[in-house]
């Protein structure tokens, strides 16, 4: 991980980036480009919990907190002070944050996994039932409908770019800048000695502790970090999809389908969430024909995945080509 | 030639029995249209085709599911959602982007109609197949006062309480259904949201026996919550009036509670196969066919056979001819009447247009 | 409220509690003793309710031959699924998340398969036991003060199980360290196997007797799962004595909490109650540091 | 006697130290002066791991206080007194199974190295020391005991600490290595660094140690130089038995 | 003293052990007789470890066979050892820690082959290490990590075996202890059970060892009785670096 790239490593960054970039240009059909939208929402989502999960080692299970708190907070910033949703998408990142620098408190003192998953997770149930109760303001599970759109703009050699339902190109790209931007900071983060540090309080905090590596301060920056870019995921779904539930963006179920993205791609490496949002969310789409043996399908290939490729799909290159042990 | 119809409902999911039914009751309309060789459309004689997309009751998956419909399939209209309100809502705005109609199904939350009275531009080939969430209040609250005047009941303290599911549903409805009892100067004593699919309600129970209601109303969509509270209702000895909404109308309740209904009342009395004939009718029909009719069959059934008949009536799917259709519906099926309110693209309630019956057992 | 409303609200707290309890325990011991979360522990619930239901209304047979045959079924599944799933993932390295990603998985695969064999209907069982019972104003169907008692028995049982006899004493050594177990002559994989299909047995028969009340579904595992944690993690992780008073305490306060505000609220007390108690005692309530 | 003046390093105040029912540390007091290496000796379970964990912050003692470089330092943090020069290994090893050798050796070394490229080079220079040169970027769960304990040294040693508590870091290392090891400590100390070691290797304390205090269930029995210490008629019987030359 | 020098109770033949993709052991072979302690040496991370987990069969095996009283035993589990009467000290302790010291020393006879000796051992054990009897309810893991070694030693001791593998049984243990585990060892040894043991102190190996072996990154260097290794050149320069 702290090694420098090899040109291997980017070539394989350049023709992702590549790829990505030009597919509106090779086909524009408005699904896929709705799918891909999403497998970038559920990317960003998914490497931020990986950063606390597989990278700090702080097993949470409430995540979607975050999401919810950050897409509320940035739709009910824009409806009701009539404020840019260019500027809310990135105050839902910070309430996420701040959020997230409370819970984090509690979780700060325990060191068992079950107990911590077990707390964020109930901390996520408070959230969601708060957002559907206090419903003259979120209007609870009727939805919140009516959220602004990106206001559009003109760029100097695409002309003008304009965000609606029907304009997927311009969600597609705005989502990939947003990608690109959350990765980075995650992987700029991983790479410097803060991240080493992280890692080394995964693998034994008595012995990092030992080492000069301050954990509270660890695990509240790492976890406000992660809590502020699930936030912005969440922010910009608010706007993209223009409906909020507390079930459909506070609920269990999205919190698992991350879980087993993050586990299906591979815990604890960088391209793991992003190949397992791509693969579980085009899978359940490409799956529709199967009708009601859908979701059995799905479950299914989960249990193999994870039984033939116990650390996800990113390891399947070196199961097809084993490099030499150096 | 054949007509394309794109159809969103939650197929998996705790909503699933509704969505698969209201699934095999349009199948069944548009196999009876197929068999009898179609319909006429710009000129031709046109089969139905359905395509059915999973919702799973959420939202995203409902757009993802809609937009595949209308991009890959290039279905020539949608009706979705088939029970959800948050997908219909979420998905109202993907289709108008795409100028094709749309129907919605057994949704019934009022913010659908908000919506469309919110911008009637936008939403023009939006409509509404069942009434708004405030019917059920309003067929309650009449109920309570007919039974009253009848002399049939007597409430002493005019009180009310509420055991409702903690969704939209749940909630819009105590919400509608609060103003129109303390107008009559009822007063609230309990306001209970449960979690979907709740079954334990002694503790609830035990607190609405001190505060003593004359009047009870359960709203929930899960039966298994609605036959628990019935149950335990008897079990602790409650002996206020109980008066049921939604999930009553579903066959797995009565065989759940056995004799513990007695007395209450419920609504919408959508389906009763046994007392009344056209609904016995619709049930020999599809039982012919080997399916055992449930209500959100003859919703179904209904619904989509009154957009059979718009869509004959137009003449062609073309959306604003359509809605024109629609906006003239007047189409009697075994459930009811269709006349649609143009204001809000919702059908009309009543005894003459589709009834919200209340009946006792 | 008055003295006697609040009696009453704990006894409603006490017998909602036993149910936690029960399903916490299950949970309990595949947590305590192989470290696996199973969060398929919510599907083998619904399938134990399912043989309850086949086997008493289906079949017609009385409870007391329906109930043991369906945990009997279910402690086989539970060895079955174990065999071919866990059982390979629990020996490799990065076990403690394989595991939650195969249970997740198979959580999807159960619900599904048992949507498309058994459908999407709501099913219930007849109450096992008839009859109110009446002590002053307060009453209680019997079915209620049986759950109560099963509870407390089962749990009992397997604390004992655990600590005193030799099973007991070979799942949790096998949990503290495999390879150590298997020199002193622990097979692990029997042990592993065994305890799943145990913890599987717990669940069918919390289903069991839930069953009466609770509607078999599809989709009945989920919401026991998440209650079922709670109770777990606060009674202190792998405690069969912590899961029962945990699960009670909990049903203690959900019921105090409904009556105090309304239900709406119940569940952000419970969970409130939930983090300050790890807050203040990170171990659980039982559980040892 | 010399140095009157300069107050000790390390202070370690009457500190007691008990669990549940066991009295691990029974009013201790150390003082360990700049430059000096002091082995802690003591039968198994004499309360020497425990005096290392009070020290590095591990445990906060019952009673007592840890002063060093003159501070009152009980309140702090391990990682605080890591930062201030406390570095220790620990007994029973706890390396970074998931990382490499390498790289748990640039977690010690981390403060002092802007590039990571620097920082990886100084770590390897470590490695090389201890003789792990040839495990570099082996994962640390595939090492065995002996080169277990190594690492423990090399990612204490990273920390560039004042004073260094080594916990049997001989224990397990093969005998051709264990002269280079002392060669190691020795360049440490020559270069100002303060060790407090525990050993039950007689050879490495003789070698080592300017001063050996005995401690017994929690309190310190005899002390003085090695050679008296390992020469004490209560020492030979409590500890090292028939042979007390074992170990040369 | 070897008795029925033609037959050995463990016979180890040609054992390669692969770990990911590095080699740990190379065509490892060796013999111990009953009533034989054999010392297993070799500087750090020669395979010591290995090759006595993959004789218990904690470790597969990739290539190669083992035979313990003419049966093959290759790749068995390891809890089937105990039946045939083996029993092992697990390298760096590996203790049941969250259970009791008394729950750790029973274990070592749960066994049902062995469990008709677990009051008599227990009583043993306890005389051997007071310490056991000491803190019979304390949990196992905050022990001191001598304390654990002297639990773990007595935990294989419980089972009565006939072949006694111990990887580095003196680990942490102060001269006093080591010199009664010497005793221990050769009295058990003296009842006819064959010991193995790794230990890095040679001198001390061969106190009680008749005979050993050499690894050197994973292959036997030399093999032989004690006086042949102590006076061997490849002792001196490849372990004691002399
Ligand atoms: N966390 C703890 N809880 C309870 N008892 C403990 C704990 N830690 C240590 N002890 C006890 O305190 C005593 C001293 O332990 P310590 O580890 O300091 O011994 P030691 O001198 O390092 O021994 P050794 O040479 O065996 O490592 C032991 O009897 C041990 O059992
Ligand atoms: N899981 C593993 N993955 C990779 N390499 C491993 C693994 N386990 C052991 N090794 C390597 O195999 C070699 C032999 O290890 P082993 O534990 O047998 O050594 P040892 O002779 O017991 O050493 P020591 O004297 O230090 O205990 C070591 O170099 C070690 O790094
Ligand atoms: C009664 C049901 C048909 C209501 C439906 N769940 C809705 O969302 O509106
Ligand atoms: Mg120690
Ligand atoms: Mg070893």
């Amino acid at each position: 991980m702290f090694k420098p790239y090899t040109l291997q490593s980017r070539l394989c960054i350049a023709g992702a980036l590549v790829l990505m970039l030009a597919l509106p240009l090779i086909t524009s059909d408005p699904y896929i480009m709705h799918v891909m939208v999403l497998v970038m929402i559920f990317g960003i989502f998914a490497s931020a919990w990986n950063l606390v999960t597989g990278f700090a080692g702080l097993k949470t299970f409430g995540h979607h907190a975050f999401f919810g708190l950050g897409a509320y907070g940035s739709a009910l910033l824009s409806m009701n002070l009539a404020i840019s949703p260019w500027i809310t998408l990135w105050l839902g990142g910070l309430i996420a944050a701040g959020a997230g620098f409370f819970i984090g408190t509690p979780i700060l003192r325990i060191r068992s996994m079950a107990h911590v998953a077990i707390v964020t997770l109930g901390f996520a149930e408070i959230v969601r039932i708060c957002i559907a109760n206090f419903s003259s303001v979120t209007r609870g599970e009727m939805g919140l409908w009516g959220i602004p759109q990106f206001e559009g703009f003109t760029l100097p050699f695409a002309g003008p770019i304009t965000f609606s339902p029907a304009d997927k190109v311009s969600f597609y790209y705005l989502s990939l800048v947003l990608l690109l931007l959350m990765l980075g900071v995650i992987v700029c983060l991983m790479r410097s000695k803060t991240g080493l540090a992280m890692l080394a309080m995964r693998d034994g905090e008595d012995a990092a502790e030992s080492l000069g590596v301050n954990l509270t301060r660890m695990k509240l920056m790492v976890f406000g970090l992660s809590a502020f870019i699930v936030g912005i995921a969440g922010a910009f779904y608010a706007h993209y999809l223009s409906i909020l539930t507390p079930a459909s963006v506070v609920g269990l179920d999205l919190m698992i389908s991350i879980i087993a993205m993050v586990l299906v791609g591979g815990l604890g490496t960088f391209t793991g969430p992003l190949v397992g949002a791509l693969v579980l969310t085009v899978l359940i789409e490409a799956m529709r024909d199967l009708e009601s043996y859908r979701m059995l399908g799905y479950g299914l290939l989960i249990v193999l995945i994870v039984m033939y490729l116990p650390k996800g799909l990113v390891t399947l290159r070196e199961r097809c080509f084993p490099r030499p042990q150096e | 030639a054949e007509v394309k119809i794109g159809v969103v409902g939650p197929l998996t999911g705790p909503a699933a029995t509704s969505g698969i039914a209201m699934r095999d009751a349009y199948q069944f309309v548009a196999d009876e249209v197929n068999a009898a060789g179609g319909i006429d459309l710009n000129g031709e004689k046109t089969t139905l085709k359905l395509i059915f997309e999973d919702s799973a009751s959420r939202p995203e998956i409902g757009v993802s599911a809609a937009q595949k419909l209308l991009t890959r399939d290039n279905v020539d209209l949608l009706v979705g959602d088939t029970f959800a309100s948050s997908v219909t809502i979420a998905l109202m705005d993907v289709a108008a982007s795409y100028g094709k109609f749309v129907m919605s199904g057994q949704p019934v939350s009022s913010e659908i109609a908000r919506k469309v009275e919110s911008d009637p531009k936008r939403f023009a080939n939006f409509w509404k197949a069942s009434w708004n969430s405030d019917a059920y209040a309003k067929a309650v609250f009449e109920a309570v006062e007919g039974l009253t005047a009848a002399g049939k009941f007597s409430p002493e303290g005019k009180k009310i309480a509420f055991v409702f599911e903690d969704t939209d549903y749940g909630k819009s409805n105590t919400e509608f259904a609060v103003p129109l009892f303390k107008e009559a100067g009822w007063s609230e004593v309990g306001h209970e949201a449960v979690p979907l699919g709740h079954s334990d309600f002694y503790p609830q129970l035990s607190k609405l026996r001190g505060a003593k209601p004359d009047v009870l109303v359960s709203i929930f969509t899960s039966v298994n919550s609605g036959v628990a509270l019935t149950r335990q209702i008897k079990e602790t000895g409650l002996d206020s009036l109980h008066v049921a909404i939604y999930y009553p109308l579903r066959p797995e309740f009565h065989q759940g509670v056995g004799a513990d209904s007695e007395k209450m009342l419920w609504t919408p009395m959508l389906y009763d196969p046994v007392n009344n004939e056209k609904h016995k009718a619709l049930f020999d029909l599809m039982e012919s066919k080997g399916v055992a009719a449930t209500g959100d069959h003859a919703q179904g059934y209904c619904q989509f056979a009154m957009l059979v008949d718009n869509l004959k009536r137009a003449g062609t799917y073309e959306p604003a001819k359509l809605s024109e259709a629609f906006a003239q519906t007047d189409f009697d099926c075994y459930t009811g009447r269709f006349v649609y309110d143009t204001a809000n693209h919702t059908p009309k309630i009543g005894p003459e247009f589709l009834p919200v019956a209340v009946a006792q057992v | 409220m008055n003295l006697a409303i609040f009696l009453e609200q704990i006894l409603n707290g006490l017998i909602t509690g036993s149910m936690y309890a029960l399903i916490g325990s299950g949970i309990a011991l595949v947590y305590g003793t192989m470290k696996v979360l199973n969060l398929a522990h919510g599907e083998l619930y619904m399938l134990g309710g399912y043989f309850t239901f086949f086997l008493t209304v289906q079949f017609g047979l009385p409870p007391y031959i329906s109930i043991p045959l369906a945990v009997a079924i279910a402690f086989a599944l539970g060895m079955l699924i174990e065999k071919l799933t866990i059982e390979y993932l629990i020996v490799r390295e990065n076990w403690a998340f394989t595991t939650i990603a195969a249970t997740l998985g198979l959580s999807i695969v159960l619900q599904n398969a048992a949507l498309l064999i058994f459908g999407e209907r709501f099913n219930t069982v007849p109450y096992y036991v008839q009859g109110v019972m009446a002590i002053g104003d307060i009453r209680l169907p019997w079915q209620r003060v049986l759950i109560f008692v099963v509870a407390l028995a089962v749990i009992g049982l397997f604390t004992w199980l655990l600590k005193y006899t030799r099973l007991g004493w070979s799942i949790r050594a096998t949990a503290q360290d495999r390879d150590a177990a298997q020199v002193v002559g622990i097979p692990v994989r029997r042990v592993y196997m065994i305890c799943f299909g145990l913890a599987a047995a717990l669940g069918a028969l919390a289903a069991a007797m839930l069953a009466p009340i609770n509607a078999i579904s599809p989709w009945a595992g989920i919401p026991v799962l998440l209650k079922g944690f709670v109770v777990v993690v606060l009674g202190g992780l792998g405690s069969f004595p912590g899961a029962i008073a945990a699960g009670l305490l909990l049903g203690v306060v959900e019921a105090i909490g409904v009556q105090l505000t309304s239900s709406e609220w119940r569940d952000v007390i419970s969970f409130t109650l939930m983090i300050a108690v790890i807050w203040w005692r990170p171990w659980g309530l039982f559980g040892k540091k | 006697m010399a140095n009157v003046a300069s107050a000790p390093l390390l202070q370690v105040d009457a500190i007691t130290m008990i669990f549940g029912g066991i009295v691990a540390i029974d009013n201790l007091s150390l003082d360990v002066k700049q430059g000096q290496i002091l082995a802690l000796m003591g039968p198994n379970g004499a309360g020497k791991t425990t005096t290392f964990h009070v020290i590095a912050g591990v445990h906060k003692p019952t009673l007592g206080c840890i002063l060093f470089q003159g501070q009152d330092i009980t309140a702090l943090r391990p990682d605080a007194r890591c930062r201030a020069g406390v570095a220790r290994t620990f007994q029973i090893t706890q390396p970074f199974e998931q990382l490499s050798v390498a790289e748990n050796i640039m977690v010690g070394a981390r403060p002092y190295h802007s590039s990571m490229a620097e920082l990886r080079k100084a770590s390897e220079a470590y490695a090389h020391k201890v003789g792990l040169g040839d495990k570099l970027n082996t994962l640390a769960k595939g090492l065995s005991t002996g080169q277990r304990k190594r690492l423990e040294l090399a990612r204490a040693m990273a920390t560039r600490p004042k004073l260094l508590l080594m916990d049997e870091v001989t224990g397990g290392v093969d005998m051709k290595s264990i002269p280079g090891l002392i060669d190691l400590v020795k360049t440490l100390r020559a270069d100002g660094l303060t060790i407090v070691l525990i050993e039950h290797n007689m050879r490495v304390i003789n070698e080592l140690a300017d001063e050996a205090v005995f401690m017994n269930r929690g309190a310190r029995m005899v002390s003085g130089t090695p050679h008296e210490v390992a020469t004490n008629p209560a020492v030979v019987e409590l500890y090292l038995g028939e042979s007390a030359d074992h170990g040369h | 003293m070897a008795t029925d020098s033609a037959k050995p109770m463990l016979d180890v033949q040609n054992v390669n052990v692969i770990y990911g993709n590095y080699q740990v052991l190379w065509d490892v072979s060796m013999q111990a007789h009953a009533g034989q302690v054999m010392a297993v040496l070799g500087p750090n991370g020669s395979g010591k470890s290995t090759i006595l987990k993959a004789i218990m069969g904690l470790t597969p095996v990739r290539s190669g066979k083992v035979f313990l009283n003419g049966e093959d035993i290759t790749n068995r589990p390891a809890h089937e050892m105990v039946a045939r009467g083996m029993s092992m000290v697990l390298e760096r302790r590996r203790l049941f820690t969250g259970m009791t010291v008394y729950e750790n020393v029973m274990l070592g006879a749960y066994h049902h082959s062995v469990q008709k000796y677990a009051k008599d051992r227990l009583e043993w054990v306890e005389s051997l290490f007071p310490i056991i009897a000491e803190r019979r309810d304390q949990i196992a893991g905050k022990m001191s990590g001598g304390e654990q070694q002297m639990v773990a030693i007595a935990r294989a001791l419980m089972s009565k075996p006939q072949l006694l593998l111990m990887d580095e049984p003196y680990l942490g243990l102060t001269p006093r202890i080591v010199q009664q585990i010497a005793d221990i060892i050769r009295k058990v040894n003296a009842e006819g059970i064959a010991v193995i043991f790794n230990e890095q102190n040679v001198k001390l190996s061969f106190g009680i060892s008749s005979h050993g072996y050499l690894l050197e990154s994973g292959r036997v260097m030399l093999s032989g009785t004690g006086d042949e290794m102590m006076n061997s050149d490849v002792i001196r320069r490849v372990y004691l670096g002399e």
